[in-house]
């Protein structure tokens, strides 16, 4: 029965599309389709939330994602669902490995029957899970994820969008190390040697490629004195240390998160890099709760686009304060980025069903929702989000130095060395690779 | 004669049972339970060269995943660096080749040694390849593994998987299982085989009627490496993704338990193997997330209490009832 | 003065890797299966290390506990390697090795699980020992106290080990037991309780490592996959059974990693697998290799 | 058939065979005994190539083979039985004579044709079975049988090679005392009738008197009297250091 009733609307979906399209502006036409199929289901809308619910990566990022994912379910069914519908959230763990991910988002979309997946943290999952979207035929919007290869071509200008039916509603990690390069422009423009040390995967190497490809352009006269690919979740740094230490560089990129970053930071604390170098964490904003007051001073930290539970500041943008309070109270933690992620990719699904659904009065088809969301731009707690034609959002860039307050028992950004750069600045135009477009500078 | 001939054609009508339910299953299954079973028969096909190794040579290799990685990765490097040609019949062939080739180097090392030897140089080699795929990014996509696009099967393009899935490919895939079930049917049957078992039995006396011990070994082993190479390009198709992971020791360990589950003192034991384990493991997952205890579990009780696994119970429990029968009757 | 430390740093290294395969080649030189789920066993000891280091973390306790306490991950682990032991692997000591590995390999899946439920899916981290200890400065490096603790502490277990199978009758029995079954049993040995006696000596070591790493880095699910396939490789360098092969391919394994990770940054552990593999080609047995097959 | 010259082999200080000299001819059957240590099994070890000898010569029909491997021997019709029995037992009886034909008729490397399609070779297996007193006994495993015909069928297994000398270590070793007679008739029946040879290593001497043509006595590495049976039996050496040992030698 639900296949065919699905069926049904979907092929009804297209129909209202392809009207809508030819037809731009003839009311008619719209509203008669409206009337045919202004039916919204009972049920409730089946969300499926993968994040690392399990593991390393499970308290800095999985966790603090999914507690959003479900505080704000709840949010929205008190006010009412989307579009009357309640959201019923199915919460995965993203541990096991790309493999147990395809395999189980496959479960998802085949068997289960959720509306849409709002997942993924590891740019491999991404890299792995997107294109089931358009081989199965369901929206998966990943939401944390940062490798720019995964809406990216192999050359320049490429197809937009790469899928019909896979989104991401966040920025790429050309920003967070664009905007790293930037910061050590202006911070440090007289150091001569960089050193990268990330985990070797996706992740890993595509931000090591584009800070290296900025770094090129932005300080040309800079040299790289080593890079280092430990594996994801080594548990002995040492060696790397002691390597970086040799190879004395003057800034040490790295893209470590979670628990990496953690075993990575305590470590090289032991062996005195801190007192020889400055490390520059692309996406580091959530370490320094994770390890608290041991954490070093003057480091430089990007925030994954602008999020910060300090900025916008909340007494001048409203939304910040409220979902920075709600989250506190409930789970009694600031919420880091993994939050605000979240936070754009429920209401991002959201605001593309309502706009699809209005258009045509009931609940809209797969493939109108993805219509509805490519162009969307939402207000967040941390500003605006645009999804752009590329299927990607695009937001401004946040980055700052660690500094002890006696506020918080961790370092937070100081307020004084705060650099927020504008959208433009760190996300490359529709179409063009990000590599491609940090050469043509 | 007569008996003969009935047994000969009570086989024959189980073959036929099976082999139409084989045939019907695409419009029996829903699409998610067809993919796991064609994925059930990629492993059975993986299974069947395993035991040619195992209960016919009496060696346990605990890497056949190396084997399997080299056909999987076949087809993804091919799909990755030569896209022309990406086409199943082109990538069948190169799969084969390219675990024929690996087994024969991991195989001239491994078959000078037996028993728990032989299992840890297994293991060992296909960690090699392992850490091999994992380390060369640039190459091999490091642990984010590769994307499997839908093949062309001759000439015959699809779109969305399902539909290439559910149709073409599950016969496709049918076609090649029939023909490795009959081929390592007839290999196990053949004086080769029977000399496989003679040194599985007694390595000194095979030695004594004239047969080159290792190089038969040799020979079993880039087989059954082969074997597990179809299987495991078969298997990407079905996957979409390939990662180092499938030449993990810990994926060959799910290839032995397979087989074990099946029960490998019986030809068909590895095929009921793959086919339960694949169906066990998905339910055990959506049952609830200790899956990993529960086969776990299986897998102590299975040696503890059914060392000749599922195939292997359900003969003796049949034996018994004949035996008693027999009894009965005089 | 780097190479100095380069050489520390593969000590250290080398020190949890010898620990964890010392107590795989115990347990494959007298009984002569491959433990599978010693890599449990490790996770086991680092998550009881975790565990009591955390839970002691509320009380006002004096520092020095929290290092005897790193001893529960041993205790523990010892204690389940007992019950493993006696439970399942006892059973199958006439039975084929192809059983012995299997039930190991299912001891290792339920293992993964059990830890999970009883520690739950979150990472622990207890670096307070690591943190007390402070650092210490060695010509002009600075280097944390804690990490040549651990290299003490290797170096005093091995020698103990030594002690162990040299001097005392159980140790001497031992010995018998690995060079040749049949003449301990001859000999009227008490093969199972020697059996028994080997095993929970091999996970307690491993259950060892694993305490004293767990100060060091967050403790998580699937701890102890990585240092298990790295034991491996000592074992096939070192010599299947042979205690000084796992003394002498420690050693290598820990300084090639940390001088291969400074020389060759971009294939780091890669390096490892293919010295395994060349040596393999070279001397199967490996370097110090008794059993030949 | 056989001839060895002077063959000398030492283990460490122990003089294991030391200058032995003796033949063997066709159709003949030579009863090769002495006490524990004299030296018999390294001497079939020696003639089946599975050690090599510190000097002398092993000819077998008119070809040098001292250094020949176990393999090449085989392939002139040496074959030999061990003490312990080398079946394969988890195999049946009918594929533990027919791989050795299969071997013996370089159809072992045949990949993609059923055993049973050679008909032939089956039957010709059936045929060595019942020589050997083994029909009906074709479709059970090896290690189901009995021991007597477990050493029968070991026996079988070398005479399937079409072995022109067989070297028998101890073909009754394990064979209940009442069924001795009955196996050693039937691998003598099966030596005759195929007009082969055979060096049988044999400690019981109601055995070596009643199916030997010839006895070689060895002590200490070196032959001590060789000849008809009776004649040796009765030799005053023989009977002092041989002889009165065996009775205590149960060797299993």
């Amino acid at each position: 029965m639900e296949k065919t009733r699905r069926d049904f609307i979907k092929i009804a979906g297209g129909a209202a599309i392809g009207a809508g399209t030819l037809l731009s502006g003839c009311r008619e036409e719209e509203e008669k389709v409206v009337e045919k199929r202004g039916e919204i289901p009972k049920e409730p809308v089946k969300i499926a939330a993968v994040s690392f619910l399990t593991g390393v990566a499970a308290a800095p990022f999985g966790i603090p994602g999914n507690n959003t994912f479900e505080m704000l379910s709840e949010k929205i069914n008190a006010d009412g669902g989307i579009m009357g519908r309640k959201i019923e959230l199915l919460s995965k763990d993203e541990a096991g490995g790309v493999d147990a991910q395809v395999k189980l988002a496959r479960k998802l979309i085949l068997d289960d029957k959720v509306d849409v997946i709002l997942g993924y943290i590891s740019s491999a999952d991404c890299k792995a899970v997107l294109p089931l979207s358009d081989e199965l035929g369901d929206l998966i919007v990943a939401y944390d994820c940062g490798t720019q290869e995964l809406m990216e071509g192999s050359h320049s200008p490429f197809p937009v969008p790469k899928y019909e039916l896979g989104f991401r509603t966040a920025a790429t990690l050309g920003l967070d190390n664009i905007g790293l390069a930037l910061m050590i422009k202006k911070y440090f423009p007289d150091i001569k040697r960089i050193a990268g040390i990330n985990p070797d995967y996706a992740w890993g190497r595509d931000s090591w490629s584009i800070f290296e490809e900025s770094m090129k352009k932005l300080m040309p006269q800079v040299e790289v004195v080593g890079t280092w690919w430990p594996p994801l979740f080594t548990t002995d740094y040492t060696a790397h240390i002691s390597a970086l230490i040799g190879a004395a560089p003057d800034i040490v990129h790295t893209a470590f998160w979670g628990g990496d970053a953690v075993t990575f930071t305590k470590q090289a604390l032991g062996l005195g890099l801190f007192d020889k170098m400055t490390v520059a964490y692309s996406r580091g904003e959530p370490i320094p709760q994770e390890i608290g007051k041991d954490f070093p001073e003057n480091q430089i930290i990007g925030c994954a686009g602008p999020h910060y539970f300090l900025y916008p500041p909340q007494d001048k943008w409203p939304l910040n304060k409220q979902f920075v309070d709600e989250y506190q109270k409930k789970y009694g933690k600031y919420p880091t980025y993994p939050c605000y992620h979240a936070y754009q990719a429920i209401y991002s699904y959201k605001a593309a069903v309502e706009k699809a659904g209005s258009l045509t009065g009931g609940w809209p088809t797969v493939d109108e929702v993805a219509d509805a969301m490519t162009g969307l731009a939402i207000q967040t707690p941390s500003g605006n989000i645009t999804i752009r034609a590329d299927h990607n959002a695009i937001e401004d860039g946040l980055f700052g130095f660690t500094k002890l307050t006696s506020k918080y028992p961790f370092p937070i950004l100081d307020p004084e060395r705060i650099e927020v750069f504008p959208t433009f600045v760190v996300n490359p135009p529709v179409g063009i690779r990000t590599v491609d477009w940090i050469n043509s500078w | 004669m007569n008996l003969k001939r009935f047994i000969f054609n009570k086989r024959s009508l189980i073959y036929l049972v099976v082999l139409i339910f084989l045939l019907i299953i695409p419009f029996i299954l829903s699409p998610f339970n067809l993919i796991l079973f064609e994925s059930a028969i990629t492993f059975a096909i993986v299974g069947l060269g395993f035991n040619l190794l195992l209960r016919y040579t009496g060696l346990l290799s605990f890497g056949h995943g190396a084997y399997f990685a080299a056909g999987a990765y076949a087809v993804a490097m091919v799909g990755r660096y030569v896209p022309s040609i990406y086409s199943i019949e082109f990538l069948i062939p190169i799969a084969i080749i390219a675990s024929l080739v690996l087994s024969a180097i991991f195989g001239f090392i491994c078959v000078r040694h037996t028993k728990i030897f032989f299992a840890i140089l297994t293991l060992a080699l296909s960690m090699l390849l392992f850490a091999l795929l994992f380390k060369f990014y640039s190459v091999t996509g490091g642990s984010d593994g590769l994307y499997i696009p839908t093949p062309s099967i001759f000439g015959v393009t699809f779109k969305r998987r399902p539909e290439f899935l559910s149709g073409p490919y599950y016969y496709f895939l049918l076609v090649i299982f029939i023909i490795c079930y009959m081929v390592m049917k007839v290999i196990v049957s053949s004086p080769f085989g029977k000399a496989l078992q003679a040194i599985r039995d007694n390595e000194t006396r095979a030695e004594l009627i004239g047969i080159r011990v290792k190089r038969y070994r040799f020979y079993a082993f880039i087989i059954s490496g082969t074997f597990a190479g179809i299987g495991g390009s078969l298997w990407t198709f079905v996957n979409g993704h390939v990662t180092p992971d499938v030449s993990h020791w810990f994926f060959s360990g799910e290839i032995v338990y397979m087989t074990l589950l099946g029960g490998f003192f019986i030809f068909e034991g590895p095929i009921i193997g793959a086919f339960v384990f694949t169906f066990l493991k998905l339910y055990a997952m959506g049952f609830t997330e200790y899956w990993m205890g529960i086969i776990g579990v299986t897998l102590i009780l299975l040696v503890l209490l059914l060392p000749t696994g599922l195939a292997g119970g359900v003969v003796t429990i049949f034996n018994k009832l004949k035996t008693r029968k027999v009894l009965g009757g005089t | 003065m780097e190479w100095f430390i380069y050489i520390l740093n593969g000590l250290y290294y080398a020190s949890t890797i010898f620990l964890i395969s010392l107590g795989l080649n115990i347990i494959l030189g007298v009984m002569g299966i491959l433990n599978l789920a010693h890599g449990s066993l490790y996770a086991i000891g680092a998550f009881t290390a975790a565990w009591l280091i955390t839970s002691l973390a509320g009380w006002n306790s004096p520092d020095v506990l929290s290092f005897i306490i790193l001893l529960g991950g041993a205790i523990l682990a010892g204690f389940v390697g007992l019950l493993l032991e006696r439970t399942l692997i006892s059973p199958l000591y006439n039975r084929a090795l192809e059983y012995q590995l299997l039930i190991t390999f299912g001891a290792l899946l339920l293992f993964e699980d059990l830890i999970k439920i009883v520690w739950g899916g979150e990472a622990y981290y207890a670096s307070k020992p690591f943190d007390i200890l402070g650092k210490v400065d060695l010509s002009g490096n600075i280097y944390p106290i804690y990490f040549l603790l651990v290299i003490v502490i290797a170096i005093v277990v091995k020698l103990l080990t030594w002690l162990f199978l040299a001097r005392t009758r159980v140790g001497i029995m031992l010995r018998a037991m690995s060079l040749d079954i049949e003449m301990a049993t001859a000999l009227g040995l008490q093969i199972n309780r020697l059996r028994t006696w080997a095993f929970v000596l091999g996970a307690a070591l491993a259950g060892l490592a694993g305490a004293l790493v767990a100060p060091t880095t967050p403790v998580l699910l699937g701890f102890g996959m990585e240092p298990l396939i790295l034991a491996f490789v000592v074992v096939v360098i070192g010599g299947l059974g042979s205690l000084k092969g796992a003394f002498i391919g420690s050693l290598i394994v820990g300084e090639i990693r940390s001088f291969g990770i400074v020389i060759f940054p971009e294939i780091e552990l890669a390096i490892l697998y293919l010295i395994a593999a060349i040596i393999l080609v070279i001397k199967p047995e490996g370097l110090f290799g008794r059993i030949k097959s | 058939m056989l001839t060895v010259e002077n063959l000398n082999k030492s283990f460490g200080n122990l003089r294991a065979i030391d200058g032995v000299g003796f033949s063997i001819s066709e159709n003949e059957i030579v009863s090769l005994i002495g006490s524990n240590g004299a030296g018999k099994t390294t001497l079939v070890n020696l003639l089946s190539g599975y050690i090599r000898p510190d000097s002398g010569k092993i000819h077998f029909l008119e070809e040098d083979i001292t250094s020949a491997s176990p393999y090449m021997r085989i392939k002139l019709g040496i074959g030999r039985s061990f003490q312990l029995v080398q079946l394969f037992e988890e195999s049946k009886v009918l594929d533990n004579v027919r791989t050795p034909l299969f071997s013996k008729n370089g159809k072992i490397k045949s990949l993609f044709i059923p055993s049973d399609k050679y008909v032939d070779i089956k039957k010709n297996t059936l045929e060595i079975l019942k020589v050997f007193n083994l029909s009906h006994k074709e479709d059970i495993l090896a290690k189901e049988l009995s021991e007597g015909d477990k050493k029968v069928l070991d026996i079988a297994m070398a005479y399937a090679l079409r072995t022109k000398l067989l070297l028998l270590d101890e073909p009754t070793s394990g064979v209940a005392t009442q069924d001795k007679f009955k196996v050693m008739d039937t691998i003598v029946y099966a030596i005759r009738n195929e007009k082969i040879s055979a060096l049988i290593i044999e400690h019981d001497m109601d055995i070596v008197a009643k199916y030997s043509d010839r006895v070689i006595v060895m002590h200490e590495g070196k032959i001590m009297v060789e000849g008809e049976p009776d004649v040796v039996m009765s030799h005053k050496d023989v009977r002092e250091h041989i002889l009165g040992l065996s009775e205590n030698v149960t060797e299993n």
